[in-house]
């Protein structure tokens, strides 16, 4: 199995779970009031307070054939809010 | 010059705690007021802000300087935009400029609150309809903005960043600040209007405790405000030339604006401010969804960064000396 | 019908503040009240229900109507589950059966104070002691429910969830919500009889901050509520005909009850508004503990997303309604 | 070395940390108030304020050799009270 | 013995809140104040106990027993310490030893509220500027605790783990909650001395709601300090020991340096306090990051989980039994 | 690609993302209010009151080659307060 991690801006959250429901992913597990630095930006914690949002983490478990379409589904809200996804190997215990 | 109003403005409990926050962060005291507290006093202060306001709308009704007032500020909040999107252009982009043009249009609640301390402190009378012009201008700067995008924008733009209008009308007038500022006005003015015992047992809550939870909220505005310098400084000289430059101004048309309707003192000074503020919480998150092209350390920086101190330091005595000069005093 | 009334209760700040939470979702207005604010009030208010409650009860003893209401309650809350468990036996396990009807054996503080609220602001007195039979009402039908199960579950439950009675009684009498709220009543208690200025003291916290609090409370409560909707519509119509009949069905109980008891039309509204509310506090902590099998969505959204908006909004009017007809006024 | 992810209801942590201890693992790491949904049940950050209590995170790193142990603890609470557990490579820095 | 002086105080609201904490944990109750909201109350506290005293600073100057007072402060937050530490190094290292010594030199603001309402409740007259006090002993205690460690630490010590001086006056001055203590003082002083107005409008939030607050703090105090109660086992007898007998020697000293400064009884009780309380929030913040070697648990299970507690239930009373018997009262 | 998670007190969280940016990491995540527990400290959730503040976890997802780099910068922190630091491989979506 595979363990998907996605990094992106709080706001987008509602739209990034729906993408990944319509992929038909198991399950998955948010933290959120995550912050961070990616290339250009950074996101801190008193963005929170403006309204901004900070980070959302997002952990999917799946096939590893689930990983195509999800690409498909949020590849294009990643691209234009920015955000980051990496894949590693998973086995359940 | 105005030395001793100033003087007089800081040496008040709010803007002492500014300063305390300011100075822990420049000191680099670990102080922090951790998340999601300030949000709560954020909260609280939007809900008594328009509950206080709903009240004092019930007793003024529309009559008298109500309707032109916020007509006006409707006006203004259209107006400002359109004129720092031509300043700004000089040195940025369509994006960070109708983004930052947005902000200096609609308004900082806080601000307002400081100055209504302020006017309190100086035994200067002012109307609770003000609030109104307050709750009304958030949202017309926020749609200027995004029509600026719209319009000014290269045609290049990437078909998943087009404007979607439901979108930008949901931004400027369902922001969570927006709507719950309009929200409580409007259950302040039926509390008042069907259920006046209701009215008294909010007055500990909306009333008394006010000053205090400004005093809390201003310290972590402090601390954010001070956060923010570095990057403003990476912002350069001409945004934060922009960031003093642009209230003053706008404080100046506000005061002939003012003039013009016959406005009392006291509100004269609360108009000034409306027009001077920029807004750091509804627009950027309008902005952020719909702009992303803009940066948010820009918008957030001057806004937040600049603008916010001066204008509850320096700015509201300095408004208020001009009103002084300006307008005449009712008799 | 008693539209009068309810229009009265609607205009009242809890109650607007209420809708305006329930509004911000429909209209997918991002105003949220971030964890654990909720938690803060939520405590806050227990804590000065109670404290009121015990200082109340100082005043009162245990003679006269005390120790019948509080015995009555107590029975309501060992009855009410059983009828609803036959009731929801008709389509569901018994697992959901056992827990639906534990919550609505249950009550909800904040119907209460509201409740409350609606009295002082009909200016129909009550008594500080029908807070004690509110805090003694959540752990019988939290024991019942879990009896229910004990009994009804069919023998093939797998060892793992075999009851523990310890874990019963522990989740029953010791679950937060229950332990604050009997703890700051015994304080209250305690605190009116050794240490009256602690008592003047505590006013402006446990007194007069309260409505204001409830406010902003409700204003959370409209939103969760409103969230709820959603997965009640999922769990069909069975469920929420029983959401909306089960309460008006108890309170009906209650008020014959209450006319066999003799009390006030004050307290009889009180007991009422006890018998009709449901626990979502409480009781779903215990149920998910101990009955993992039942789905926690059904009792939440029925008690969160329907009963409990609808009590505060129509049926305390209504009941009162019955109490006007039923309760003659003492004399 | 191994790298053990395990979520599941709030409510079970305490039980649930006492059994990876009696498991002997070296350490723990654990995030609280995180969402998330499963095959069945969606926990959402609402039902913090009902008592019901959201998700935590637990993060273990430990050796191979521990696992079977781990999971003959933990799993009872598992099927119990719902949760997932994933493993997968971890090496120290 | 005092006990009648005891029960009083046991029977007011914040001494029953802190208790009720207590038996939430023992009984296992789930009830919790979650992060960070006893964090607000603590904040809250910190500003109102500064602002208060900056006050009453203002108003008795630094004339008459304040600068012996103050001094006489600095000089036992200076002295403890050393005493602390040879009574430590018996059993412990000199890493840990140092910890502690900080930790009983400086003070808990807490503690002292308490005895101020403790005084309250008494009718005993205290003065203000004590508070000013309370915020200068915190400092001292941690610059010794570091010196010991920079003196009496073994030579080999890695480099990594070299003293740096600025990092040493940086926690020990600007830990947020000294600064915060210092800094709403410092506030206060001003406030009251140019914008008695501002005073007036603080009161509500500064004054009237602190006695509620600090009940409600104070149960989340009762909580943390069962939770802290294990670790104090594994801590050992010896540390127990000095954990009760530490400050009733200091709580002597302080007496007898009130009788020598001719303090009045409530002043007198106050500082026995300061003298006998131990710090669970600036030292342990410092010590953590300038001697990572001292066990975390040691510093913090003492000071929170036993001195805490017994200073609060029997130290107050029984100090107030000295004072009564040692010290007149003015006439 | 690698990925590399950190565990330590929140109160070297400063100088720790310092040192990341000195390795020209190209991002990381935070997330703070982390508790947990090594071979000899516990962190519970009641020192963030005190001050002493909980733990903080940081992701970084860099290249192998940034590894050594990091390492050499951030071990004297991990050694002088303690906290850990895993690899583990992983690969963008
Ligand atoms: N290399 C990285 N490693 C870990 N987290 C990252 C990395 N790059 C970006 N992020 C996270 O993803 C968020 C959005 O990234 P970006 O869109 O690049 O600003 C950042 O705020 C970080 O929290
Ligand atoms: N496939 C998955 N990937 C990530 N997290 C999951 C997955 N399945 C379940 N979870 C998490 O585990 C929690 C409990 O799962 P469950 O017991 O299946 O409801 C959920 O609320 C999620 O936070
Ligand atoms: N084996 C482990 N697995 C997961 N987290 C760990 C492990 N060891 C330590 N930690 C985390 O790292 C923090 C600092 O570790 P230490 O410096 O060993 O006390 C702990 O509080 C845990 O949150
Ligand atoms: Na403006
Ligand atoms: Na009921
Ligand atoms: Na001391």
């Amino acid at each position: 199995m595979k363990r998907l991690d996605l990094v992106f801006s709080e706001r987008e959250l509602e739209p990034m779970l729906k993408s990944l429901e319509k992929s038909n992913v198991p399950g998955y597990t948010v933290t959120k009031h995550v912050t961070g630095r990616g290339p250009e930006r950074v996101v801190s914690e008193d963005m929170e307070f403006t309204g901004l949002g900070a980070n959302a983490h997002v952990i999917v478990f799946c096939e590893q054939e689930l990983l195509g379409k999800i690409k498909e589904n949020i590849q294009p809200l990643l691209n234009y809010y920015g955000g980051v996804a990496y894949v590693s190997e998973a086995n359940q215990l | 010059m105005d030395t001793s109003l100033i003087l007089q403005n800081v040496l008040t409990p709010p803007i002492l705690f500014f300063f305390l926050g300011i100075i822990a962060v420049a000191l680099r005291s670990d102080l922090e007021i951790p998340a999601p507290l300030p949000k709560l006093f954020s909260l609280y202060l939007l809900l008594a802000i328009g509950f206080k306001g709903g009240l004092e709308l019930q007793k003024s009704g529309l009559g008298g300087p109500v309707l032109p007032t916020v007509t006006a500020s409707i006006i203004m909040s259209l107006v400002i935009p359109l004129i720092c999107f031509f300043i700004l252009r000089i040195k940025l982009d369509v994006f960070n400029s109708a983004a930052i043009a947005a902000a200096y249009g609609s308004i900082s609640a806080v601000t307002f609150i400081t100055a209504e301390s302020f006017l309190e402190n100086q035994g200067v009378p002012f109307d609770g309809f003000m609030v109104a012009a307050l709750a009304i201008m958030e949202s017309p700067a926020i749609i200027v903005g995004l029509l600026l995008v719209k319009l000014a924008a290269p045609k290049e733009r990437p078909a998943g960043r087009k404007m979607r209008w439901r979108e930008i009308l949901h931004e400027s007038m369902l922001n969570g600040s927006v709507y719950l500022l309009l929200g409580s006005l409007f259950i302040g003015l039926l509390t008042a209007a069907f259920n006046p015992t209701g009215v008294e047992k909010m007055q500990p809550f909306t009333g008394k405790l006010f000053y205090g939870a400004e005093c809390f909220f201003l310290l972590d505005m402090g601390i954010v405000a001070a956060q923010r310098l570095p990057s403003l400084r990476k912002a350069g000289s001409f945004l934060i030339g922009f960031a003093v430059f642009m209230p003053i101004f706008n404080a100046f048309i506000g005061v002939f604006v003012a003039k013009l309707l016959g406005l009392s003192p006291g509100n004269a000074l609360l108009f000034m401010v409306l027009c001077a503020s920029a807004s750091y919480l509804a627009v950027p998150t309008a902005m952020r969804m719909t702009v992303p092209e803009a940066k948010s350390s820009y918008y957030i920086s001057t806004t937040l960064g600049l603008t916010f101190p001066f204008n509850i330091v320096i700015g509201i005595p300095v408004y208020m000396g001009l009103v002084n000069r300006l307008i005449p005093v009712a008799s």
